[in-house]
């Protein structure tokens, strides 16, 4: 049981959390001992040093043997530590072949030896974290520098420090967010820090100053991390600071191809952005998870399926090109079932339009599309149809989009002579789909039915395949104006679309209706929530559940429901820290 | 799986040099102190069936089990080694190796080792055997001691430091043996010279440097003379395995000076080091540009245990190694700067 | 001509310069008409203001009409400025349909609107330049920003100024390098300037401090790109710093696909690394330039092929897994040619390795190929087996280059069972090489004769096929140890091979013997050159000339060699600047 | 290829709104002041022919040339729209526009202009027409001034500024035209109404507003009552064209309320100035948040003349605005912020 550390915000591995010593101490932290800083007592080398008697405002390391994370298994198990019991805030050495219970804080020994290894690193991260409890709090020693420590946050450090950027400094390296440089070699120095405005008054060879500049570049890039973690963007903050060096660049690659490490720490919507600005953004969690539900748990009803390519305006259908298609298609639409061609995002069928990141993905338009993106978005594309019944596919899609539709080798018609929204285009489409309904007779959908259909592939696509059915009643009634609409089944609410997060909003009815007790529940102790949920109060929660996720509060004196603040395990796992926000509770009878 | 299983796993991986039984496994001269003065020495490492703590394991940072013959050599092939050199040998002082112990009559049969130490005393000022302390006892060093006038016992004690010798290198005795080691050669008249050995594996620059210094002041009790090796990093051992791995760092050859300042004459020892390897990766060394500089201050004060030859010494590294010093403690288990 | 600028350095577009007024100010310059500076004299509207008298200490611009880059072509015609004919620092609006002549200095008229646009954008800075003089300085005015200043730099702007930064900083919005957030959304600063320090103070408020603020990370940024502009890595740093937005991700992108901007402005030699950190990468002109020069420029008289993979160690053949090839071929190997498969680089043929960027590039290493990697870099070697008279094509590869090899669908024998520096394969290639070889008998080459193919080839990459067959005598002896080697006729030397750089530097007689007078020649006018040559001692120059080439300098006076700083067209057209710097002169008798 | 030639292109992509012959192209009413007085208006907008000017290219941020008669209206058309509406008014001022000059005989034939303003007589208190300039001659202000008691002739001046005029806005008439006018107005006992433009294109917000000052001051000199027009984004407009470009931005309200403050006391002349489409991208706007406010403001002063309704208006965009005034030079063609 963790008592000293708390994690109060996410975004995926990467955290923000407090320290519960000295009135409470926000991590990411950057721990100083080049400075004498003493929140961590360092024991030192056991066969040196007896063991130090721990204090309540310190992290207390009892003296052991230091190894590195490439060493021989048997050694790690000759010298490691013993487990924790102790009273006062705790730290412990970890290495990736075995981690000790009870630590409040583990710290990767020996990671320095590491640095450059993105394979070693990034397996020293997963096997610490998959074996330590999520309250834990991680020190990546003597291994942070402004270029690197924004991919050590994401890969989930919560403390990191200032020894490495010391030592750079009696090396004589000056340290940038975008790498070192001897500082004998610098015209002029890039920064305004008052090291710098001392080094350059003259005094540049003094390591001190220089280390003072060092210690300041990596604060300042671990408050900018802090911001991006708050903004929920520190994906994209990776993607570029990852290109300082090709360790760093492989780091990242590696980690994507941890989808199970990443994909349980990632929330499933949220109201940031999500930008496409480099080849890796097409590994992103949100995207392949996207993909994945799409094939797990969306199906179509229609015979026809038209597929459009996307818009820069989110949702789509608010865009000029596409109101332009349904204007055309107009009583035509109801016959048809729309599909959007988008990279990265694959396919976002017309009614998953408003499910994060479809809406809240914004992507570098240059007109051509690369091998990986047509691969892809093409391999989307034909499971999308193999997955469903349609009887006719037309693709109405314009440059690149046409090649991708080739791509997916499965037979469609195509309608646009260029321009999808050109005249000509839109005429051609719509004869086209007039033929095939003269011609297969599918049964209309209107747009209240349509509206109906939304709210229930949206339930799908959040709680699993056939929820979206139990959910949406025959004669549910939408109200309000796209895209904030709110279903009713007679005058009980049952759930309200949420376009900044991507999602629905469940009442306590509506979760009710869907049995969310096998799923996406939150089973809590005796008594009666109020506000939140926090972690000891849960006993037990869906391990498929994450952040961002409404879920249902299963309890002997309540149920409820709300938004998941943290993962399904973490709720379990966790002793601290707020596991979910509460939106409606009732008590049992 | 203790450290000696480990060890007992590293060692398959292993090259032995392979010899012929009849030649030695190395000889060379140099100069070495005596008396006060500078003094021609030999040295000879004689090809023996090996170590026999090494071939359970040995010590981490040992890789003169390589050295040991590839089949038991006979007691032929031994004076065989023994004469293929002792023609070169005139005066001065001689310092005998196995990859082992000397005194193990296991590695060198009892009538060998008088032959040798018989013949040797003809020519030799000195003679010097290594071997662990276990083989110091009252039966073999009365019997050495008939065939060689002035004989010195040397021992790998390693350090003062029973946890690191124990554990860090794995030697498989304690400083208690080694005193009785020495008690029984001052018994015979024998003087005692100990290895040190800065820097084994698992320990920062500074624990190594203080481990250093209470060691030699521990030793100088029982030794009159000092010899710290500067742990080098040897084909085969668990050291080169953590060197490779980026665990282990050689030291810094500022660490031996400050030893060496901090020790001076507050022993009545000769304390001595070879810098073997200084300047390389895989050996002692500061930054590249002065370690040539310092290994030579550390062989003239070695002849001269004149401590001003070393108190010149200076390099723009220093402020690193101090600051290594200080902060090394916060990699948690690998060397901060390599 | 322009009198009042020049450039000292260069990197791709982006350049160093000097304004020479005021003692000459360092380009790229922040100008900060935010805080009264007066460096840039702008006469306003001409409907509102009268002409300005010049002074020798400011660039006037004249007063003008204002219009955007994206406005109707007929309009640019009406309000184009007149040419300039001024005896002070003068500086004019430009249009991307419209530069007159005669300024030193040129801005972009109303650039500002099109923020974002990266088409519009590029378009503009590439139209501009290529209707001006080299030697001339562009100003971009109020489009600076920290997040976008370095990619404005990458496309050659000289100048920009603090006008967007501050305009900013009244908006609320506090700039960092990595994008911008409204100030009041920031729980801390992750700066330490001196107006951060302030606002942590208390005055969070004041615009003038957010201002100052945004004006310090600016003048940051510029200085970061100047120590990249220096180091010849900006490439790097803009293919990091184009992740911030989608809108400069896609202006890269863009940017690449005008190769010919990029390439006649790029370095052929360098000493500085090449970073692969990104997809992009792989578009760089200096990899795109390679497969081309191997396509026009080399070719191999082997009959036996040998494709090994790449290593990370540089030259390959200093790297562990090629000297265990090479081992193992023993005697065998002067009866092969190898080349090493690589991304992204492609091919590069063993005698080739030396050759900047073959042995100045590191790369992500992840084990991974993605498609984009493999269409490429099977394309050069399906390429180089075509353009060549191979006989046999032993493929002696593992991992992702198996399947490389077999996407270049062209006949080749595979070796390796496994990791090529096994045992086991290394056996298989040697049996696979003697069989071919008992089979085809070709003409063995020894190492002397390998040496002596290495300067040919070189020389060939470098100024053209054939040339290396008359710079290398058949009895040529080279001296040195690898890679520091020397060419000689007898005693007469001929050429180095520089390491460093990755070229091939010529001695006069070297230079001489390739006949250098209709390429890579620098045609200067009468007088006797010391040291180098600045441009307008230069009377004519091949316009293949690019920074980096080792030219042959033709003149009345004298004749010589030396390495071009700036490119051909520009030593022909600037009117200030080293354009040769000389090694070797001597008179004509 | 000249503006006009320019603005001739631009127009071809403009639509026509299709309307009856028989119908205004718009009728509203307004409160206007009148001797002091808040007084109920009455606005017409007759489609003729249309603007003789802008059917040659035109103005470049008008739009009105949209209003114009698919096909020329008749003399019966004219009469026709005018009695659709003419039932409505009962009393108050009656602004009578087309979308060119009420005086161009080619758009309002001289029998259907008399019918109107002699039939308007009975009812208004005050009547005012709009004209260009040269439409102002002896000839058609006596007869005009035969039908009516009080009437206004309103001119599009625009700005005091030929160069303006003539190069950003295309107006093809100099200041010297409307002084001409507005005294031959005068000689008849007619009173006279300057519109003025406020930021037409290529304009910086700063050069927009000290211009407008500078126009009210010249203006005023010859107009009885002053209406600054805030420029609009007007459909088919050259403004519009530029404005899709991000190359035009509508003025601020606080410039106007600058414009206001600065030559409020200073002239003879009423000022007003209705603020179209505020608060619009394509109207004139400040941040936002405090558009409507303005707005009301603007409104409020134009009945009231009262300075103070503009004295309270705040704002934290203020000081975004005169950064904008103070920087936007430096964009060398383009608005600064939007």
């Amino acid at each position: 049981m963790t008592r000293f550390f708390e994690v109060t915000a996410r975004d995926g591995p990467a955290r923000i959390g407090k320290l519960l010593v000295r009135g409470g101490l926000e991590t990411p932290y950057l721990l100083s001992p080049a400075t004498g800083e003493d929140l961590v007592v360092n024991g030192g080398n056991k066969w040196l040093h007896s063991p130090v008697t721990g204090t309540v405002e310190q992290f207390t390391v009892q003296p052991y043997v230091g190894l590195t994370p490439k060493v021989n298994e048997d050694l790690v198990r000759l010298y490691q530590p013993a487990d924790i019991a102790s009273d006062t805030p705790s730290a412990t050495l970890a290495h990736p072949d075995k981690v000790v219970s009870g630590a409040d804080m583990y710290v990767i020994s020996g990671v320095r030896s590491i640095e450059g290894d993105s394979r070693a690193l990034l397996h020293s991260f997963i096997q610490i974290r998959n074996n330590s409890k999520p309250d834990t709090a991680l020190y990546v020693p003597a291994l942070a520098t402004p270029e690197n420590v924004s991919l050590l946050i994401y890969l989930s450090a919560d403390i990191v420090d200032d020894v490495l950027t010391t030592i750079k400094a009696y090396q004589g390296l000056y340290l940038t967010q975008d790498g070192e440089y001897p500082v004998k070699d610098l015209a002029e120095l890039p920064c305004t820090c008052d090291a710098c405005t001392k080094m350059t008054g003259g005094q540049k060879s003094d390591p001190e100053l220089l280390a003072a500049h060092n210690r300041a570049k990596l604060r300042e890039e671990i408050s900018r991390v802090k911001i991006h973690i708050r903004n929920g963007m520190l994906r994209e903050y990776v993607e570029k600071q990852c290109r300082s060096k090709p360790w760093l660049t492989a780091l990242l690659r590696l980690a994507d191809a941890e989808y199970t490490y990443l994909e349980s720490r990632t929330p499933t919507y949220r109201s940031s952005e999500l930008l496409a600005c480099s080849a890796e953004s097409q590994n992103r969690v949100e995207v392949r998870r996207f993909a994945d539900r799409l094939r797990q748990r969306f199906s179509s009803d229609g015979k026809i399926l038209i597929i459009i390519p996307c818009s820069a305006r989110k949702p789509y259908s608010t865009s000029q090109s596409h109101m332009a298609i349904i204007n055309a298609l107009g009583k035509y639409r109801r016959y048809v079932r729309e599909i959007i061609l988008t990279s990265p995002m694959g396919v976002v069928p017309r009614e998953l339009e408003l499910v994060y990141p479809a809406a809240h993905y914004d992507v570098a338009v240059t007109g051509v599309w690369d091998l990986e993106e047509r691969h892809w978005v093409s391999g989307c594309l034909r499971d999308f149809i193999d997955n469903n019944r349609f009887e006719r596919v037309i693709a109405h899609v314009e440059g690149p989009y046409v090649e991708v539709c080739a791509q997916a080798d499965r037979e469609m018609i195509f309608t646009s002579t260029g321009k999808v929204s050109s005249d000509e285009s839109l005429r051609a489409l719509v004869d086209q789909v007039k033929l095939v309904v003269d011609e297969l007779a599918p049964q209309p959908r209107n747009f209240e039915q349509y509206l109906l259909d939304m709210f229930r592939k949206m339930a799908d696509y959040e709680f699993g395949k056939g929820r979206g059915d139990l959910l949406v009643p025959q004669k549910g009634i939408v109200k309000g104006k796209f895209p904030r609409m709110t279903l009713f089944d007679g005058r009980e609410q049952l759930c309200t679309i949420n376009p900044a997060y991507g999602s629905l909003t469940l009442t306590l009815e509506g979760a009710r209706r869907m049995k969310l007790t096998d799923q996406y529940f939150v089973e809590i102790t005796d008594f009666m929530p109020r506000g939140s949920i926090l972690a000891p109060g849960v006993v037990n929660a869906d391990p498929q559940i994450r952040p961002g996720d409404d879920v249902f509060i299963i309890g002997k004196k309540a149920i409820g429901v709300g938004r998941a603040k943290m993962s399904g395990r973490e709720m379990v796992e966790a002793s601290r820290g707020m596991a979910v926000e509460l939106k409606h509770v009732e008590p049992v009878k | 799986m203790t450290l000696s299983d480990i060890m007992k796993e590293q060692r398959k991986r292993q090259k032995i040099n392979e010899k012929s039984p009849t030649e030695v496994a190395a000889y060379w001269t140099g100069e070495d102190l005596l008396d006060g003065m500078p003094t021609k020495s030999h040295t000879i490492i004689f090809q023996t069936r090996g170590c026999y703590w090494g071939l359970r394991g040995g010590c981490t940072m040992c890789g003169y089990i390589a050295d040991a013959a590839a089949r038991p050599p006979t007691p032929e092939d031994l004076l065989a080694q023994f004469e293929s050199v002792s023609r070169r040998i005139d005066h001065g002082i001689v310092k005998i190796f196995t990859s082992g112990s000397f005194f193990d009559p296991g590695e060198v049969p009892e009538p060998v080792r008088d032959k040798i130490l018989s013949e040797l005393n003809l020519y030799a000022d000195k003679v010097i055997v290594e071997t662990r302390p276990e083989f110091v006892t009252d039966k073999i060093v009365s019997a050495a001691k008939m065939h060689v006038d002035r004989l010195e016992i040397a021992t790998g004690l390693e350090t003062s430091n029973d946890n690191i010798r124990l554990n860090s290198i794995n030697k498989g005795f304690l400083f208690k043996d080694f005193v009785r080691a020495a008690e029984v050669a001052k018994a015979h008249g024998l003087t005692t010279k100990a290895y040190l050995m800065m820097k084994p594996p698992f320990l920062t620059e500074k624990d190594a440097l203080e481990d250093m210094v209470q060691s030699v002041m521990d030793a100088s009790k029982y030794a009159e003379t000092i010899s710290i090796n500067l742990c080098n990093v040897q084909r085969g051992t668990l050291v080169d395995e953590l060197f490779y791995r980026k665990a282990y760092r050689p030291p810094w050859l500022w660490s031996i000076v400050e030893v060496l300042k901090r020790v001076h004459g507050k022993t009545g020892s000769v304390i001595t080091s070879d810098p073997l390897a200084a300047g390389q990766n895989r050996g002692p060394h500061n930054c590249g540009k002065c370690d040539y500089e310092f290994a030579d201050a550390l062989r003239k004060y070695s002849l001269t245990q004149d401590i001003s030859v070393l108190n010149q010494l200076n390099c723009d590294c220093k402020s690193l190694w101090q600051k290594t010093l200080e902060l090394e403690d916060w990699t948690f288990g690998s060397p901060l700067v390599y």
